[in-house]
């Protein structure tokens, strides 16, 4: 994949990007100074099309009821859509059952729902005192403090993968560092930062291998790749709606229906419940023992629209428009005098989320100045610091990408870039 | 929405008479099942002899629907071998899950194709199926008892 | 309140129903058979009016994207307007700083919220074994399970105050239920299926008499009374945004600064971070500490919104009308031979959501009818179990109602009882 | 969005060339200050002598902003009496968290006035006060240790 002409991905991966862009409303958006939006910010939340936005309008006008609780036609309907939208998550990322995905807020619930029912989990699955849980450095944050939290709170210890220079996860100690004391192992499958797609079903493997639980953060994959959580080799996948064009507010965490049963409730309340006493309470089979009260019924609706329209352009030409777009970016960024990139530099095993610095332009200055022509980047640690530490810097500008993402605005960067080295003078 | 498909008269006539009902002895395998959404609650004993179903006793509590399908339930299931009863259970399974769609087979289901209107409405399928579920829950215990 | 006239409620307590309902376009909706919708489950969850539903539409078409994070227009604009929100709903509650206002996916989050970080916390509001817990049989499933997880796991007890036969709290044993081992009193304000509204001031003075933590459940208060937090006398309350005219996918937990700062952090992640690294983090101060990972942005702003519609109402006119409604509704159904309210049958202290049973008729059956008719309300147990089984019913039917509801509204429903009742051929 | 209006001449000046920038002894009290949003830091030391803040040295990772402006905090406070410094942090704040709308004092704030663009940029607004309110926050420290 290297070596990639400077000539329109867009057209190579067969993906009608014109017709795409004209479902985005805010795509049209001409920002102060009159400069196009040119919005680089997708691994931080991607744009919605009309027909997300659309589905939750129209269930609020037309159908809004609570769901799994109503004999009426307005609850029957709002039931039959939320679990519709289950079903097509469920069929995006090849689920065996339907009941295998939870909706939960975000991404970070999900994974924070594990780490807490292994908290106070019995059986196999617990966590106790003298556990080992095994993380990554590149974890997103959300991927780090609820192992955290839960190795404090159980006296487990917490141990993680190192990251080589070129942005990949230092696999050498992978047999001692997964042991027989193993009992999770968490890992990012597409870094946020780094962009690194790790080898999810060979570390997966060795887990498995010493009978730990393999729980994978597919935040960034579930958007950019076509997932088959059969044959991934993880017990547990969290992501999350609105970085796959669909609504704030809703997130998913599939996983093994065995597993799933032998985790206690995360959440306790209404809809979660077999049936409540005072003295003592027995719970809903799967998926609703993991979704306590009111769920995001709109958002899952809306969810479910954002997986219909990916599935519309086909996951394949997402993955291979996020592809193209990278070398291409990969390619026009490296030419840049200065600029460094942290993570891969070749669009090999490489999702579309592209960290850098330049030398003397603090990142929040050269967000700064893209801004100011319209380019919306992301300047910070990008819920990313033991990576950023890694790399002896505090933060990075990260320019992201996804379907609406054309070469046009990889060159927009590029001259913004520009005039940020001339603005503050360097280079 | 057309109540008449829903409550056929077989329904309500099952519903003000159910047949079968009350707590039997003997039985090898009892248990007790809740529609969480509503609450409605069934306890439902099997008396299995030589492979056959010779009793279906029970106490349900709940709305005509479920009601009237434990009745239907016991007065078809009763005195026929497990593997035909199971295959009844299935195909009642299925008309109740068909959204409306599936045949009802009246050589199989006989008054339980009074039930086929049920399938409609959602919200009440889970009504229709609380005897019929508990049965199988209970059938299964009572032949992995006997096996065991 | 008693002896209200049967002409229009609505006229009394000057509200302009028509225009109300003219912002909710799911009142225009023909059902099957050709009947006008008849929304009489607002205590399962309100209707959204236009102004909501705009709200979000506008986010996602103009200015979407992640908060707290991006250093660009559309980062700015999202954050202000989540931020927006944040002091809308603070103002709306009376609390001191929007600080103080957590967001969260429902109330049942909040409610867990505060039931987990009392598990896990330190000090003085840490739950231990030995301690005590009280609760009353009139709770939402939702302040009953995390109560009973608590308790469960750290070895607390779980007490509750009964219930009398009018549908009060029964207070008589107050002194003795709460006492110098009590942890935590948590209350319902407003009962969702009974409709009582409880003397939550008595009941917290007792409680801070023996120094135990306070906590509400103002999930039925806050959509329908003037709440203000500060006078109220509890340390924390949860409510949740899809019962007062906002979105699905948002509650809110409010609680007072000392008490927030004491407990430790619920979920762990993005956001909620001051600093992290692979061997320990520390947190963010409030609110960020408590909304770990991209909240619900887009519900935020819609809850915002909802606060502006109720607000531009008036609460105290919200109130009146509902009171009205109430008691309207209390009289014409006290007429129905066969009829049983459970709950309070005088429009005092008492919120709109009326249960009741209608002999020889099942509540499933009822609704059924009912809803052939248009008319929606909700049959089962309304996720309160233990309130049920203490008037030794299984379920009842549940009509209920807000700001859109009109005096036409409940003769439909009466009209349909009448119907069903001919239908099961009873009374 | 008119970036000269941020970045005036005077805080590119403060960030080329930091005024008072490096760690010194002696000092009463050491703060380490983080913007959890993008990670800048700031370790800021204050010295007080009767009463007048005789020195402020810090060490700090961060934008042109916070660079800026932790300059231009010490150039302005060092050398006043703590209440008149106390004065000056609060017109600053002030005039950050103005949205625009504040008319920036320039006999209270000289070169600090420089930032009264930065008060139209929120995500900028945190940055601008990294090293002010470390400096309160170690201000505070050394005050309650001398008292107590
Ligand atoms: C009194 C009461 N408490 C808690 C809840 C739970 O709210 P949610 O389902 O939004 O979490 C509800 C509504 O279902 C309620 O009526
Ligand atoms: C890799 C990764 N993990 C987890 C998350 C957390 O997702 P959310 O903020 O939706 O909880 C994100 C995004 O912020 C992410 O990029």
């Amino acid at each position: 994949m290297t070596g990639v002409s400077l000539q329109a991905p867009a057209a190579r991966v067969d993906i009608d990007i014109e017709k795409i862009r004209a479902d985005f409303p805010i795509l049209d958006r001409v920002m102060a100074g009159g400069h196009p939006l040119v919005y680089l910010d997708s691994a931080n939340t991607s744009q919605k099309p009309r027909q997300v936005i659309d589905a939750m309008t129209t269930h609020y006008e037309q159908f809004n009821a609570n769901v799994g609780r109503a004999v009426h036609q307005l609850g029957d309907a709002s039931t039959a859509a939320y679990e519709r939208a289950r079903v097509k998550v469920a069929d995006f990322i090849g689920a065996a059952d339907p009941a295998e995905v939870i909706f939960t807020k975000n991404a970070s619930e999900a994974l924070n729902l594990v780490a807490n029912t292994l908290a106070w989990g019995s059986g196999d699955y617990a966590v106790r005192a003298g556990d080992q849980v095994v993380i990554t450095e590149m974890e997103h944050h959300s991927n780090i403090v609820p192992w955290q939290l839960l190795t404090e709170r159980t006296g487990a210890t917490l141990r993680w993968f190192g990251i080589t220079d070129e942005g990949r996860l230092d696999l050498s100690q992978i047999d001692s560092l997964i042991n027989e004391r193993t009992k999770v192992v968490s890992v990012v499958w597409v870094s946020n930062m780094l962009g690194t797609v790790n080898p999810v079903a060979e570390i997966a493997r060795r887990a498995h291998e010493v009978g730990a639980l393999v729980v994978v953060d597919a935040s960034q994959a579930v958007p950019q790749l076509p997932v088959d959580v059969a044959s991934l080799g993880a017990d547990l996948v969290a992501f999350t709606g609105h970085k796959m064009v669909g609504p704030t507010g809703i997130g998913a965490l599939w996983g093994r229906t065995e597993v799933l049963n032998a985790l206690p409730p995360f959440l306790g309340g209404g809809s979660m419940i077999e049936t409540v006493a005072m003295a003592g309470s027995t719970w809903a089979p799967l998926p609703a023992k993991f979704e306590a009260g009111t769920p995001p019924i709109a958002e899952a609706i809306g969810l479910g629209a954002a997986v219909d329209y990916l599935s519309a352009i086909g996951m394949d030409r997402v993955a291979a428009h996020e592809q193209a777009i990278t070398a291409y970016a990969l390619e026009r960024l490296g030419d840049i005098d200065g600029l460094t990139i942290l993570g891969p530099s070749e669009p090999v095993d490489r999702g579309g989320a592209i960290s850098f610095e330049i030398a003397g332009v603090h990142p929040h200055d050269v967000s700064q100045v893209l801004d100011s022509l319209g380019v919306a980047v992301r300047a910070g640690h990008h819920c990313a610091k033991p990576a950023h530490r890694r790399f002896g810097v505090q933060s990075s500008t990260r320019a992201s990408f996804y379907v609406y993402t054309t070469t046009a605005d990889v060159d927009a960067l590029v001259d913004g870039l520009d005039q940020a080295k001339r603005f503050f003078q360097v280079g | 929405m057309d109540l008449q498909s829903l409550y056929q008269a077989i329904i309500l006539d099952h519903y003000r008479d159910p047949h079968h009902a009350g707590l039997r002895e003997p039985y090898e395998a009892e248990v007790h099942h809740v529609n969480p959404t509503c609450g409605d609650e069934v306890t439902l004993r099997v008396h299995l002899v030589d492979g056959t179903v010779s009793d279906i006793s029970y106490d349900a509590e709940g709305c005509s629907i479920s009601q009237a399908s434990t009745s239907v339930l016991a007065e078809l299931l009763i005195g026929k071998p497990v593997d035909e009863a199971m295959t009844v259970h299935e195909t009642f399974v299925e008309l109740m899950q068909g959204r409306g769609q599936v045949e009802p087979d009246e050589d199989v289901l006989e008054d339980g194709v009074a039930f086929a209107g049920v399938a409609k409405f959602p919200a009440r399928v889970k009504c229709a199926l609380l005897g019929w579920m508990a049965w199988k829950d209970a059938t299964a215990q009572a032949v992995v008892d006997a096996r065991g």
